[in-house]
């Protein structure tokens, strides 16, 4: 395992530290390992909590800051926070309005933030509502099973209910608008490397020179088939067309198209990516509204890409534009 | 079973699960995301600490403290689901616990794990290794043999039968038919539960 | 070789036109291979000229924007572009007052804008300066050779010469903020794999699994000496060590800490390494001002890291907080 | 020698750096960046492209196509220092060239090349194989034998003599100590000029 790390028990402490020390504008609080937005609580505020495992910064922590979340919890490597820190974060940022929790749909996840509320609701009274991302085509969806997992739709979600949170809208309308944009956007993910988990030092799956996982997750888990490496165009087919298949994405105003690297692929393949989903948009009448370009939601260093396209509406379309100030995302500030 | 007892069991399948540590968490790795190992040897490492730090005065008190202890240090799925069954077992456990007592722990256990966790057995999950346990103790219990042995029995085969199962609960739902040929960790840390109860209270119950 | 790309021939081609769809607010002269800022020329305002060879994105065409590059001219893979390019890129960013060239100190790149000058001065008369960028202190510097390779402290000059160029000064003054910067600049940088050219098609060197290079540059070169792998804190000790041995950071107004990824190298082991080159900072009395922490200056899938430390003052500061709004770096906009 | 000797000249330059660019990109890969071989054949192959597309008139023009097409398509080191190289041959070549004119343009290649990038012998560059050509070039033409041969021997020679040198210009002097021990890119690229030479001028000279 070649790694930029100590003892991989510390891994999440030390990258704490050097997040703390590289954004003096977050307050973070090691015990409980979560970061907070400086000016946390915003008074007349909602505030917006989410967390998950570590492993796929810059979410979370990296969106904390005016426009996006109040708290982020970091959980060890690709395992969910537990209550307690999300109780802390929650408490760190009810400015009175309510926070929202932000869970991208894994069990863990689910019950741990389950777990918190009912804890937060018998502790302070704070309102809390929550708000399960589950835009995973790769995962057949059913009422018999754990369901979708929740992917590259919880960064335009964490963009987008902070916007609205921002113009100081109610809880119950912010979770709407985030329920709304995780109803409208769909990914789908690929590998071509695995990743390791340092605790583990080994990577999780085995992939042969010649082959690549199709229909992956964030957590290193393998996907849903694996086929032999195709070049980019044909790459973005198979991302693209279980996403199209799945919801109508034209007739809207456009889509915000998302192409994310998992951690370990660099800029340059992601932009020759992006021109290929672009021309398979515009081949299927999909204007593209808006994009974002980069790693945002990774799964340490794993290389490969994931596809979110977010049907969007004028309203989806302005909170998207609006300022944001974040370590990861930045603009109109 | 006093409380002693009961801490010799939870410290037995503490010793088990860090000796199984790394195959749990291959087990995880072949249709999770291998940490279901590193999960559980750290919560139950950190709940044996406490129970040392503070030693339990009643079953309760003890099942609490492990409870808590799995909720605030482990995260993921297994934190809350053997966290929640540590908690209904410290509601439900009398002092001291007889055989039929455990019985009902052993009910209360299950009932929390599927409270939270929503799965039923066939869903590869650890349902499907505590649900033939407890079935297994009641019915022992009833015909006078070792009911521990036998729900230490019943998990294993409940843990072998989720093999060939395609998961519908958990992560390794996600794979879809490529869940089936591998057996569940999470079934299988519940094999190690019932084996440190045989081991420890079999022959004290 | 597993990359998200097509005909490896066709790897700018496509990242080009990935870059243009995901920023409409930037001008890609797709035949000259010049990125441009949208509004280009800004009249009276000095133009900046970056570019060398693709591969190190965001490095230089996602520094282009206001409050930094004018223009950046991509070359083929780890090569530089040629004088064409250049020629084009400093005529479409000509508002009169003057236009800065910042070259890499690489042989290739000094002839080629060389070259270039030679050809404007020929043609259009446009006033053109050049400053060097040589800040990597794993070369030896000496009047015998080629000089030390420019690395990080590119994008530390780009930012704060780009900041001066919009304050509206002079050729002449934001050619000597450039140059300053470079003066008070000094990078090293640590592989822990090799990247792959995608026209080779392999690995430019090979490294065991237990193996790093130290002193590397951005092109893939073998770096000065292999040492077995180290965990973090070591390996920032054989980055910052040599850079304090080169200059005396003690005493300014701080520096700006710039730890960067050479491309695979995810955030988390970033913000670790950060964390680690902080507390070395502290130990040797050196505060940090400002940092930079991520992916700006790489070597295609290189996992690997580097740092980069500017001995600043109250004017570097000032620059470097200054507004920018570009596709890799923004803020206060 | 009239044009088309020396467009067969540069033809059979391309060839031989086509079949050898692999090898020349090793090289590179040993001590560089791993580009020489792609940046030779992308400029070379442009060169003989742009001759096919308006055949030049003269032994001037024709060395102008050239230096302009390595300039304008390869980048890097190469392209200007070979750029250089034949806009300075275009200059001093005379219609037609013979022996001693060749002489001439070879001198003016190498003091191109020595103008744009400044090495010196032993640099461990092109420099040191362009120059001992240069020399028996001039030897062989005083001397009486084929300066053609006697120039492609001479460049061989001197791209040996860069396999034990510590660079000091180009990228593999960052390389330091490190870059001992490998001949030279540049170097092994002018070899196959002047064996380029040696075969199509050589006897035609
Ligand atoms: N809904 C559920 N009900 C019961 N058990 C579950 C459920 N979901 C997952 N599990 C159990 O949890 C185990 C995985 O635990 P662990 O790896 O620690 O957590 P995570 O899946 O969050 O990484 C699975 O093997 C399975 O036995
Ligand atoms: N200053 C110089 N003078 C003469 N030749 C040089 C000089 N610098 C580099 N070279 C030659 O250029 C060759 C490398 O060319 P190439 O790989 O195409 O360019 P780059 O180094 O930009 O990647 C070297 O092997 C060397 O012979
Ligand atoms: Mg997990
Ligand atoms: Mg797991
Ligand atoms: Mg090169
Ligand atoms: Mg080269």
């Amino acid at each position: 395992m070649k790694k930029l790390i100590n003892d991989p028990a510390n891994v999440i402490a030390d990258a704490l530290h050097g997040l703390a020390a590289a954004h003096p504008e977050l307050r973070v609080d090691f015990e409980n390992r979560v970061i907070v937005r400086g000016d946390a609580p915003v008074r007349g505020k909602v505030g917006l909590v989410s967390g998950g495992g570590s492993g796929h910064e810059p979410l979370h922590g990296g969106f904390v800051g005016p426009g996006m979340l109040d708290a982020a919890c970091a959980g060890e490597v690709f395992t969910s926070p537990v209550p307690d820190q999300m109780v802390a974060a929650t408490q760190a940022v009810d400015g009175g309005a309510g926070v929202l929790h932000i869970v991208k749909n894994y069990t863990g996840d689910i019950m741990n933030f389950e777990l918190a509320a009912e804890m937060v609701a018998a502790d302070s009274g704070t309102e809390v509502a929550t708000v399960v991302i589950d835009d995973d085509v790769a995962v057949q969806d059913s009422l018999y099973t754990a369901g979708r997992r929740g992917v590259g739709a919880t960064v335009l979600v964490e963009k987008i209910a902070g916007a609205a949170a921002e113009e100081g809208r109610p809880l119950a309308e912010v979770a709407e608008v985030a329920g709304k944009v995780n109803a409208y956007a769909r990914s789908m993910g690929l590998a071509l490397t695995s990743c390791t988990v340092p605790a583990a030092g080994r990577p999780t799956f085995d992939l042969p020179d010649d082959q690549m996982e199709v229909g992956i997750g964030i957590h290193g888990e393998p996907g849903r088939r694996r086929v032999p490496v195709a070049p980019a165009n044909e790459i973005a087919e198979m991302l693209v067309s279980p996403i199209l298949t799945d919801l109508d994405f034209t007739g809207g105003d456009g889509v915000i198209c998302f192409v994310n690297g998992m951690g370990a692929t660099p800029l340059i393949e992601l932009y020759v990516m992006f021109h290929e989903v672009n021309q398979l948009l515009a081949k299927n009448g999909i204007p593209v509204a808006r994009s974002l370009v980069g790693p945002y939601i990774t799964s340490l260093d794993m290389a490969g890409c994931s596809v979110t396209l977010l049907k969007a509406d004028d309203e989806l379309l302005r909170l998207w534009d609006a300022p944001v100030n974040t370590p990861a995302l930045r603009r109109g500030v | 079973m006093e409380v002693s007892d009961l801490t010799a069991w939870v410290q037995e399948f503490a010793r088990l699960v860090a000796l199984e540590r790394d195959e749990l968490t291959a087990l995880d790795s072949a249709i999770g995301d291998g940490d279901h190992g590193f999960n559980m040897d750290r919560g139950l490492s950190a709940a044996v600490a406490a129970l040392e730090a503070s030693p339990p005065e009643s079953p309760s008190a003890l099942f609490k403290t492990v409870g808590m202890t799995m909720i605030s240090k482990v995260g993921g799925a297994s934190g809350p689901l053997y966290g929640t069954a540590f908690l209904r077992m410290a509601a439900s456990a009398g002092s001291p616990v007889d055989a039929a007592g455990f019985a009902q722990v052993l009910h209360a256990a299950l009932e929390g794990v599927v409270a939270r966790g929503k799965a039923s057995v066939g869903d590869k999950t650890m349902v499907d290794a505590l649900t033939p346990a407890v079935e297994a103790f009641d019915a022992a219990l009833a015909s006078g043999g070792d009911p521990f042995q036998a729900a230490a029995d019943a998990a294993e085969k409940g843990r072998e039968a989720t093999i060939p199962l395609v998961a519908r609960k958990g992560r390794a739902s996600y794979l879809g038919e490529r869940s089936a040929g591998h057996p569940d960790p999470g079934a299988t840390s519940v094999t190690l539960l019932m084996r440190a109860a045989a081991t420890t209270l079999g022959n004290a119950g």
